[in-house]
């Protein structure tokens, strides 16, 4: 069965989560991953929504964060401040599962500006929930496409902490939690080296190899010696996945769908 | 206020927003105050500053009309689509006027409203580490713990002149029913000065329809309450209407342009009277499927 | 833990309420975890800070029988009735021994479960404005508002090692509703590191019980969910049973006296093996008209 | 139609309160004062308990703050941190209406100990929410039964704040709201001087007279030159809070009514 990039990255996020664990999803790729979780090997994970839905069970994926879907089969709904207050910030998440535009070297994202902040070249929409989600859970998982425009040398703006300048910088800063463990690309994924904690390549997806990855990186990438290829994705996978897109483009209208 | 606590959206807006108010339209994707934010284009407030956590579509409208001079906010787009291109044209461009920005995270954002509401004159978070917005946004400042010396984020309360939002149910006293996604909503009715709630539909009894344990605002916290069915539209209410994506994808195009944004405006929402007609015109243009309150029936 | 989160409330305080632990048994006059302070007593716990807003009767209990070195509080009595004499013994003459106690207002107890709830280690709050308390609970300090340079009032997070509430449904999975006053159950779960529930009624599903916004508490951040029915009693459960208004009454002569409190405890608590056989040692002894389980048929 | 000195201090006390007017209720006398105004004169006040009832319309009188009779007829009953958070500090409350077991000439109220604080002679209930209810409300009641032994010279603490010293000693502590602008007793009603904001007796019950007052007083009690009567309580008045009383024993069994 073939597969599109959007396909592999999604269900390599999504077979990183673990049954029962407590997710606090972003919207977009990072839910279709956790849905898709949810639907094969994770059917007990907790999806945590900002918008306040905790234990959300959506039948189709939702266009928005706050969609009526993530509500209607909800354990419970609580409002914006407690989601953020008591479920966040007290420390009760288990993966913080964030989207992002740019991620550098050391998992640091933007989502505020390209170029200067008072001048932009191009505004991006904020922070969002972001910035706590990224210092307050356990461990945080980053899903992007990769190419040289969103793994830069440098970012502009830095919206929310990875490992900041690298090495202890994390730690010396205050932020709880080990930060991004993991980032899913379309291309492989990434971790951070455990002393220098520089974004490394361990492991491509099947038929990519490591010139591509480099390529589409804006700094010299370091590469495991212990590179591994992923498992490529499942008939099983992808018939739910696609199910998932087919529910959904059905719901939201055509365009809806797919990624 | 002279008028009546239940009154026409006309004169909620009319009587409780004026020139140069700081205003919160909230509602975190459900229950989107749309049809209060079309109102205060049609008065032509002007020199507003907006508040909201998720400035989208109702914002991308005023902005694009000149209403505002400021925008505070953590996260400003088309959910599921993209970029909202007035908001981009005037930060950007300066374009139909400069918009000033003031920056938050949402946990800020909500813990800014949450302070408003108990009559603290800050909120304390654990937030911002790492972030360069505490550079670029001075009422972001840090603190310590008495008790254990830790570093937190500080940011003031936040008290709108006015809040507005929608909600499913009133009844005659003005007490208001939310559920669902409640968001922000009660905090910033208690955050703000001055409060304007339209809603779905007016019951007799709000106790009738809420158990105990419900999101009810009390008729005397709220100063007008505004009967407007479909009143969030392209937002939706819960146990009444859907979110209407196809509008959200719709509005890409609609506001790319400024000639195109400025006709579509001035067609839709400045020449019909009030939310109702400014319905059925979009019906009548092929642009929604149905009403918002055809929806429900 | 090794039990099964439904397990009896044996079991469940044998495994998470441990010596020299800081508890919390909470409900606001409305569901008080009753007979959780019972086993608390049965399993001869010593050396507990007790951490209540509203210590009464639960408390005078375990005080009296010598389980608490502290107690951490906002207002002891028995309510509408007058003191607790065994807390007043303990305070006032260190009988059975010294009761250490850091003293709080309400806004206060609640502002620091709020805290504690939030990953927060302070609370900050407009309190205490020329009250004594300060002078003798050095946990209660005062900062500016970096903002306004307001002084307001902060006391530490509170994090007790256990929680222990009473509710009125739990499903298998632990999912637990609470309706009617919730009082501070909801913190003082989030905010604790292990916490029991015990429960009226177990039901299949809570979600064919609960709205959307309902107080509910996942099953994932509970510890353990105990089958009491009655559990709460001489308090209430909302949809169960009322207050037993005549045993707060009766409470002041059985507490009253050293000896006369002993012999009730070694005869209704200590000599009974459960909740259910105290119901029905009290019963037999003419104490209540009926047991709370019954009430409710 | 005869009564007693409790009734009287109920029904003068449920007389102040004006329709629509939000009051924070204490138990007890409070409570049964606030209750009466809702039943005669005042049938939209806004009665807030600690407990979390906004809105209450108790039928019968709670015997204890929480009542499950408060939440049954409340327009919304809310948490206990919401109540003091949202309700009492967001300043929405015009009258906080609290009982005592001692003032001082300056209202200043002690609920915590008599004797030393570390080792009491009597050790009362404590503060529950009368400190910041005492200091959020937009004006504070007091009503309790005047004796030497509740309206003495010195508190031996001070649990919540009055006027505390006198004079702008409350405007300088920080605190909001008026203070305590009338304390309602069996014998009469006190209110604060304008300036030194002592207590000052401003009006008698029927029958008492102001020796009777000044006995019962700890302190050298001052006497307005425009000294007025309190009006007799109506037999309509009488009737009502009687019939309250009558359901609450019946409710609660017997010992639980009158006072």
């Amino acid at each position: 069965m073939s597969y599109t990039p959007t396909e592999l990255m999604t269900i390599n996020a999504a077979r990183k989560l673990r049954d029962r664990q407590v997710c606090f999803v972003g919207i977009g790729l990072p839910s279709a991953a956790a849905n898709l979780a949810r639907l094969t090997h994770a059917p007990e994970v907790v999806l945590i929504y900002e918008s306040g839905t905790i234990g959300a069970r959506p039948d189709v994926l939702p266009l928005s964060i706050g969609d009526g879907e993530l509500a209607e089969f909800a354990d419970t709904v609580v409002s914006v401040p407690e989601i953020f207050r008591y479920w966040l910030q007290g420390g009760r998440v288990d993966v913080g599962f964030l989207g992002a535009a740019q991620i550098d070297r050391f998992a640091n994202i933007n989502t505020t500006v390209i170029g200067p902040y008072a001048t932009p070249r191009t505004r991006l929409p904020g922070a969002g929930g972001a910035p706590e989600i990224a210092s307050s859970a356990k461990e945080v998982w980053i899903t992007l496409r990769q190419s040289p425009r969103s793994f830069v040398e440098r970012l502009d703006f830095i919206t929310s902490a990875g490992f900041l300048d690298g090495g202890d910088a994390r730690e010396r800063s205050g932020a709880r939690g080990a930060g991004p463990t993991a980032v899913i690309t379309d291309l492989g994924v990434l971790t951070p080296d455990p002393v220098t904690r520089e974004l490394t390549l361990t492991a491509v997806h099947p038929g990519i190899d490591v010139e591509q990855v480099r390529a589409a990186t804006g700094w010299d990438l370091r590469v495991s010696p212990d590179l591994r290829m992923t498992e490529r994705p499942s008939e099983q996978e992808l018939a739910i996945l696609r199910d998932l897109h087919a529910r959904t483009a059905q719901a939201h209208g055509a365009a809806a769908g797919g990624d | 206020m002279t008028t009546h606590k239940l009154c026409t959206l006309q004169e909620a807006v009319a009587e409780l927003i004026h020139d140069g108010d700081a205003i919160a339209l909230e509602g975190f994707t459900h229950l989107i105050p749309s049809a209060a934010g079309h109102e205060v284009i049609r008065q032509r407030r002007r020199n507003l500053t907006l508040i909201r956590m998720t400035p989208d579509l109702v914002y991308d409208m005023i902005i694009g009309m000149g209403g505002a001079d400021r925008a505070i906010f953590s996260w400003g787009g088309n959910p599921g689509v993209g970029s909202i291109h007035r908001f981009r044209d005037a930060i950007e461009k300066s374009w139909p006027r400069p918009l000033a920005i003031e920056e938050h995270s949402h946990a800020d954002m909500a813990a800014r409203y949450q302070a408003g509401a108990s009559g603290l004159p800050f909120a304390v978070m654990r937030g911002y580490v790492g972030s360069d917005l505490p550079r670029y946004n001075p009422n972001i400042r840090f603190i310590e713990c008495p008790f254990t010396g830790e570093r937190l984020a500080c940011t003031p309360a936040l008290n709108p002149d006015v809040a507005v939002i929608h909600a499913q149910k009133a009844d005659r006293k003005g007490n208001v029913l939310i559920s669902g996604i409640v968001g922000v909503q009660k905090e910033v009715v208690l955050a703000a000065r001055r409060s304007i709630v339209t809603v779905e539909e007016i019951v007799e009894d709000i106790k009738d329809h809420a158990q105990m344990n419900s999101v009810v605002l009390p008729g005397w916290v709220v100063s007008a309450v505004c009967h407007v069915p479909g009143g969030a539209h392209p937002s939706y209410a819960h146990g009444y209407y859907k979110r209407d994506n196809s509008f959200y994808k719709a509005w890409d195009a609609i506001s790319r342009d400024r000639d195109t944004f400025l006709e579509w405006m001035n067609r839709h929402v400045m020449a019909t009277a009030d939310f109702a007609e400014f319905c059925q015109s979009l019906a009548a243009s092929g642009m929604i499927r149905s009403l918002p309150q055809e929806v429900r029936a």
